[in-house]
């Protein structure tokens, strides 16, 4: 089995497991430091599929900025263990017929997941390796791309940024009255 | 420049250095003016003028240079539009025409900054800051005008000289009138320049150029348009916008009430320059109204009657003023006249000549102004000879320079018009022409013998005028009233009383040495300005209008031949008939050349041409020496007999005091109707009913209808949620059930 | 067996023993060197002028007990110093330190020196010194305790705080270099200016470096920006309950941070191991060099700057520095465009 | 050989369980957490897709992903500091005062 099998399965399950314990377990701490985990094995992902830069970007961006926001965030309200206490009865979801409503959504949802994936593999049999290799690994070109044809959007994010960050101090800061 | 021999491509001087001096000079004035004091932002603005009036002798010189017939320095600053076809170069170009004027205004211009520091030295630093800064930027804006090769440029000019304008009329901005004179000037040639926009479109649409040089060339190849075509049309409509900036029939309203600016500006830009622009398009397109002869009549018609009409209410006007500014219109008259006939280098000459002793008329009144703390009401001056004798006697050549006593400026150019009338067979304008320089030597004289002679009237009760809130009579009560009063007339009376001459009795001083040295220039040039242009009749060659010529031809590609050819077409009076408003006598395939535009006619008629054109100037000399004497009888001799007249004409007199009732007749015919559609119509109706009715309705069924979707809003995130899920699911399944 | 995977074998001991040894070193340095400023002598006893007192300290830490509070959270209390020193030496694996070299013919070929090949150094040492927060972070909250979760609250704020004018200084010189490998980087200092000037970046790039250097301190959590161990305000902070090993692991962790930051900057700005009257193949020594001098640089900076206030702190990084290294990165970007690199 | 369904097989068990997060659990920082998982899936599309592609345009469009997301944390977080205040609560059901 080739050195990017093994790899691709053992981070591919790495994430999923992280994942699906993020949501798995109560602590919000703990959440955090699986989804890093999880994000991690996605950049490792990344650099099997030759996109070293995007993996690093994952690092430097999700776990370096967004996750320890996070992480702030939890500790600064320091919540711990989320109770089944606050639990209202009355909320619409905990009625039978929605709840079963929602499961037959989520099992639609999955299958028509499933079908799409299929549909593609029929399509699509050429093998990832079989596209030239190494064709997108360059940050320059990236970087090229990405200043020229994208160069709009980027300017856009830089927008969007920015009222990112107003409205975030906005919302955040205690109200002085 | 498309179609410029190469060799005028390199531009010897930098044209663009011209209006560039004035243009830095507003700004140094309009950053720092406030900080600076009064010498050196005056300073800075008349260096500005003078270092720009070098600029352009220089420019004209090297043009001059150039071997003829096309002679003219371009100067392709950079390319200012290019969409699609249309490609504007900023590009500025003296040629002969454009020469001409650039030296007047830098030159009349210098001379009135320099006036100007002196009348307005009373006014507080910053005011005194702002008020150059204007002056200057005018300036810059009208060079661009005069400067453009195109019509764009043109109208940047044209559209900055009108801001300017506005800025000054209303310059003493505490001033109610001086406001609303400011806005009506604004709204007034507003209304032209909407005319002259269309025009330039009409223009572009059609030639897909609006290059001048390009647009001659092309309008060359066409015969002159029968009937009342494209080109008519485009004229006519650039017409239209010249009536408003040169104060003809129907637009000419404004141009009094800019009397409220400060008289220096009345001057330079009332008089001088500014209002000239109309008359210096008409100059400049002169092969495009040359093939649009119906235009060029109607222009004529509207020069004509404008000038008598100015003339009549000139003739009552009671504020020094007013009176020079309906002059001014009368003259314009006379100019647009002359374009009418298509004897634009007659045009031109007037407006070269006008603007000497009407600047003079002007700073002259200023002077007087000045003196008399303000004082505008002529009933109140009176013999002034003796305590302002060097601006008396400069006004007084201004005086005769204008009504055209033969010898000086206005003699020349007047007279030149009248004949190239006559002589194009038009003999009622003629008429007009003739009775207009009667009544402008009458008027003229009036005044300066109400301002002037007889005994002072300085104490006389102040009838209703802005500019006697208080009484002139002592300076104790003036300052007085003047210190407490409000407005800029008042900080201009308080300023002057300050400035120490106790009113009506004790002695008044003659203008400070500025105003005085600009006079007796202008007295001068006055005098002398006229001599360029003595007709052939007189032993003269014509020499403005071979030095003119050059510009109202078209020298188009491969233009040579076809100046020559269109030049026998040219204003050669003895051709009369449809052609005769534009052709000039076969003089022009030799520009250069010393025979002039009279002798060189059908030889035969010649010696008669020669008879006839002297006895029309000893017509018009004698009209004008009648006028005079009029003048004299009635103001000088026998005093009653003008009130005799007046009262035994009273209707006609009421009829011309009130300036033929136009602003009232214009006020209830447009302002009013206006008024009435957008308060009933437009606001009550369309604004509050159809659309905020619109717009409410939109709230209330929106209101309406979310009271009954609100039930959707549980509140819950997670519900929310689950919808947009719903939506997923959907939308994936949709293409699922594609495939 | 293939030589050159021995060398490479080699190489990642020794470069982990290197930095192993370093922060030993540093602990000495630092104590001689606070000692000094303070006309003290400093450990005199251990060995020759204290040389030894590291290990000692190290043995000492051993034999201590391994305690935790009954309230911290068992499993993350552990991990965190595990964290935070494995994020200290990654750190280092992509860090060269030598020209590429045989080995006196040893090797088939050349091999460069340091311990992984990528060509996205930079980005990696920013990222992995980016992941080191956590150590801190979860060691304050998981320890239960208000000092250490007050410590971790400041260092997370903190580090984001500053990776921010940290990668925008990384960026110009980057821009400069035109390359991400520090390899290249390194070698595009070589040489001098009019013979004599050498052409280091830290000459183009003043203003980078300054905001590089300040960043680092904040980065490493060293004074005057040590808040997250505040001792007077903390009680030593994030690792308030910490004792023995996961104790001695968050100091190696902070110094082999220190010694990360200095060889970053060393590459990025001081020419790496570019010098004079040395062969290529000793240019190591250079390198070594100028780490020493930049981390002297430190304890100097350490025991003579008072600590700020955390509110200046922030007032500093988000209103100075940040802007400060954002003008630079625009002016360098244009300088470039305009000079043609 | 790993081929293109793999990682799209991998991307859609990873955005089911982000979706079932989002649903499942009452605490919206979690919530918050799970909405990424969802994101990375989808970028994890792009990077394959554009390898299989050859085009860069696959990690561009993740970067821009990246940069909503970290707009999106920072303004949700802010949000739930706000709500907390409020409501000393982190349990979206808590937070119905927007109801009719």
């Amino acid at each position: 089995m080739a050195l990017e099998t093994i790899l691709f399965y053992v981070l591919g399950t790495l994430a999923v497991g992280s994942s699906l314990l993020v949501i798995g377990q109560r602590n919000p701490v703990y959440s955090v430091m699986l989804l890093i985990a999880s994000f991690a094995a996605l950049a490792g992902i990344y650099v099997l599929l030759d996109a070293p830069f995007t993996a690093v970007t994952q690092i430097i961006v999700y776990a370096g900025a967004i996750m320890v926001l996070f992480l702030f965030v939890v500790m600064l309200l320091n919540v711990g263990q989320e109770d089944a206490a606050e639990y209202d009865r009355s909320h619409p979801f905990n009625r039978p017929f929605v709840r079963r409503f929602g499961a037959l959504l989520g099992i639609v949802f999955v299958a028509e997941l499933a079908w799409a994936v299929w549909h593609v593999s029929t399509r699509q049999p050429a093998a990832i390796a079989a596209a030239a290799p190494g064709s997108v690994s360059s940050v320059r070109e990236i970087g090229r791309v990405l200043f020229t044809d994208y160069a709009f959007p980027f300017e856009a994010t830089s927008l969007l940024i920015l009222v990112a960050l107003v409205g975030a101090v906005v919302l955040a800061r205690q109200d002085a009255e | 420049m498309v179609s410029q021999p190469p060799l005028l491509h390199e531009s010897h001087v930098v044209l663009a250095l011209i209006p560039l001096f004035p243009f830095v000079g507003f700004l140094i004035n309009a950053f720092f003016g406030r900080r600076l004091s009064k010498a050196v932002s005056g300073g800075i603005a008349c260096l500005a003028m003078i270092g720009s009036f070098a600029a352009s002798a220089v420019a004209v010189w090297q043009m001059v240079g150039q071997p003829g017939p096309v002679r003219a320095v371009t100067d392709n600053v950079y390319q200012w539009i290019a969409s699609g076809d249309l490609q504007i170069d900023f590009a500025l170009r003296v040629d002969p025409l454009a020469s001409v004027m650039i030296l007047v205004i830098t030159g009349i211009g210098s001379l009135i900054h320099i006036y100007s520091t002196a009348y307005m030295h009373e006014e507080s630093d910053s005011e005194y800051a702002r008020y150059f800064s204007y002056l200057n930027l005018f300036a810059a804006f009208m060079l661009v005008l005069v400067l453009g090769t195109t019509f764009p440029v043109l109208f940047v000019g044209w559209e900055g000289v009108g801001l300017c304008s506005y800025l000054l009329i209303g310059f003493w901005h505490r001033k109610q009138s001086a406001i609303d004179a400011g806005k009506k000037a604004f709204v007034v040639n507003r209304i032209g320049d909407f005319a002259f926009i269309l025009g330039m479109l009409l223009l572009w649409t059609t030639f897909g150029t609006l290059d001048f040089q390009n647009l001659a060339a092309q309008v060359a190849s066409l015969p002159p348009e029968a009937g009342f075509g494209v080109i008519s049309i485009a004229t006519l409509l650039l017409f239209i916008g010249a009536t408003g900036k040169s104060a003809q029939i129907p637009l000419y309203v404004w141009l009094p009430d800019a009397m409220e600016g400060p008289t220096p500006v009345s001057a330079l830009i009332h008089a001088a320059t500014m209002v000239t622009a109309g008359v210096y398009m008409i100059g400049r397109n002169a092969e495009l109204f040359s093939h649009a002869p119906d235009t060029l009549l109607i222009v004529a018609i509207v020069g004509g009657v404008t000038a008598l009409m100015a003339g009549t209410i000139g003739l009552v006007q009671n504020d020094i003023k007013r009176v020079l500014a309906y002059s001014t219109v009368s003259q314009l008259g006379y100019m647009f006249l002359a374009m009418g006939m298509g004897a634009y280098a007659a045009g031109i000459f007037h407006l070269y000549t006008h603007a000497f002793f009407k600047a003079l008329l002007f700073l002259g009144s200023g002077a007087v102004i000045h003196a008399l703390a303000g004082e505008q009401d002529i009933r109140n001056m009176g013999g002034l000879k003796k305590a302002l004798p060097i601006t008396y006697w400069t006004f007084l050549i201004g005086a005769i320079a204008i009504a055209g006593v033969p010898g000086l400026a206005g003699f020349f150019s007047k007279d030149e018009i009248l004949w190239r009338t006559f002589a194009s067979g038009h003999w009622i304008l003629w008429t007009i022409g003739v009775l207009t320089s009667l009544l402008t030597a009458t008027y003229m004289f009036r005044l300066v013998f109400l301002t002037f002679h007889g005994e002072r009237r300085h104490a006389a009760p102040a009838p209703a005028h802005p500019e006697e809130e208080e009484p002139t009579a002592d300076a104790g009560a003036h300052a007085a009233a003047a210190h407490q009063a409000s407005g800029a007339t008042a900080h201009r009376h308080d300023a002057h009383a300050a400035h120490g001459h106790g009113g009506a009795g004790s002695h008044l001083h003659d203008a400070p040495a500025a105003m005085a040295a600009a006079l007796i220039v202008l007295a001068i040039g006055s005098v002398v300005a006229g001599y360029v242009g003595v007709p052939a009749a007189l032993g003269g060659n014509n020499w403005i209008e071979h030095y003119l010529h050059p510009s109202f031809v078209a020298h188009g590609v491969g233009g040579e031949h076809r100046e020559t050819d269109r030049s026998s077409s040219y204003a050669s009076p003895h051709s009369a008939g449809p052609e005769a408003p534009h052709s000039v006598g076969p003089e022009a395939q030799a520009p250069s050349g010393a025979t002039s535009a009279h002798d060189a006619g059908s030889g035969s008629g010649h010696a008669e041409e020669i008879a006839l054109e002297r006895t029309l100037m000893l017509v018009s000399s004698i009209v004008a020496i009648v006028g005079i004497g009029l003048a004299w009888y009635f103001f000088i001799r026998r005093r009653a007999a003008a009130d005799a007249v007046a009262a035994s004409a009273a209707p006609l007199y009421r009829l011309l005091l009130h300036k033929y009732y136009v602003d009232e007749a214009y006020d209830l015919v447009i302002v009013q109707p206006i008024k009435r559609l957008s308060a009933g119509l437009l606001w009550k109706g369309v604004d509050a009913g159809l659309i905020d009715g619109a717009v409410n309705g939109t709230g209330a069924f929106v209101g309406a209808g979310s009271s009954v979707l609100r039930r959707w809003q549980t509140g819950s995130v997670r519900v929310y949620a689950a919808s947009v899920f719903v939506g997923v699911v959907t939308v994936l399944g949709y293409y699922v059930w594609r495939y | 067996m293939d030589p050159v995977f021995i060398a490479q074998v080699a190489l990642v001991l020794v470069v982990f023993h290197a930095l192993l040894l370093s922060a030993a070193g540093m602990v000495w340095a630092e104590r001689k060197v606070a000692a000094r400023l303070q006309q003290r002598f400093g450990p005199t006893y251990t060995g020759f002028a204290g040389l030894l007192q590291p290990f000692a300290d190290v043995f000492k830490l051993f034999f201590k007990e391994e305690l935790r509070p009954a309230a911290a959270d068992k499993i993350l209390f552990y991990i965190a110093p595990i964290i935070s020193a494995a994020a200290a030496f990654a750190a280092f694996c992509v860090v060269p330190f030598g020209p590429p070299t045989d080995f006196w013919g040893l090797l088939p070929h050349k091999i460069p020196l340091y311990v992984a090949d990528v060509n996205v150094a930079i980005l990696i040492v920013f990222a992995i010194a980016s992941m080191g927060v956590y150590g801190i972070v979860l060691a304050g909250w998981s320890s239960n305790s208000k000092y250490s979760l007050l410590g971790g609250l400041r260092a997370s704020a903190q580090m984001i705080s500053y990776e921010l004018s940290y990668g925008m200084s990384l960026a110009a010189v980057l821009v400069l270099a035109n390359t991400l490998s520090l390899q290249e980087i390194v070698n595009g200092q070589s040489g001098y200016w009019f013979g004599f000037i050498p052409r280091w970046f830290v000459f183009l790039q003043p203003i980078g470096f300054a905001v590089y250097m300040i960043a680092g301190i904040a980065e490493t959590n060293r004074a005057p920006f040590d808040f997250p161990e505040a001792e007077q305000e903390l009680v030593a902070g994030y690792h308030t309950e910490y004792s023995s090993m996961s104790f001695a692991m968050f100091f190696l962790a902070e110094y082999v941070n220190m010694v990360t930051v200095s060889a970053v900057a060393t590459n990025l700005f001081l020419g790496g191991w570019h010098g004079p009257f040395l062969p290529a193949w000793l240019g190591f020594l250079w390198f070594f060099l100028k780490v020493a001098a930049i981390l002297f640089f430190y304890l100097w900076l350490r025991w003579t700057m008072p600590r700020f206030r955390y509110d200046q702190l922030m007032q500093f990084g988000w209103k100075v520095l940040l802007p400060v290294a954002t003008l630079n990165l625009l002016a360098t970007a244009a300088g470039v465009l305009y000079f043609g690199a | 050989m790993i081929t293109l369904n793999h990682y799209l097989v991998l991307s859609a068990i990873l955005f089911t369980i982000g979706t079932a997060g989002v649903f499942l659990r009452r605490n919206i920082i979690t919530v918050l957490l799970s909405i990424e998982i969802m994101l990375n899936a989808v970028n994890l599309t792009f990077v394959a897709a554009g390898r299989q592609f050859a085009a860069v345009d696959g990690q561009i469009i993740v970067f821009f992903v990246m940069t909503v997301a970290a707009a999106e944390a920072a303004v949700g977080l802010a949000l739930v500091i706000a709500l907390f205040r409020h409501r000393e609560s982190l349990n979206p059901d808590a937070f119905t005062s927007l109801k009719w």
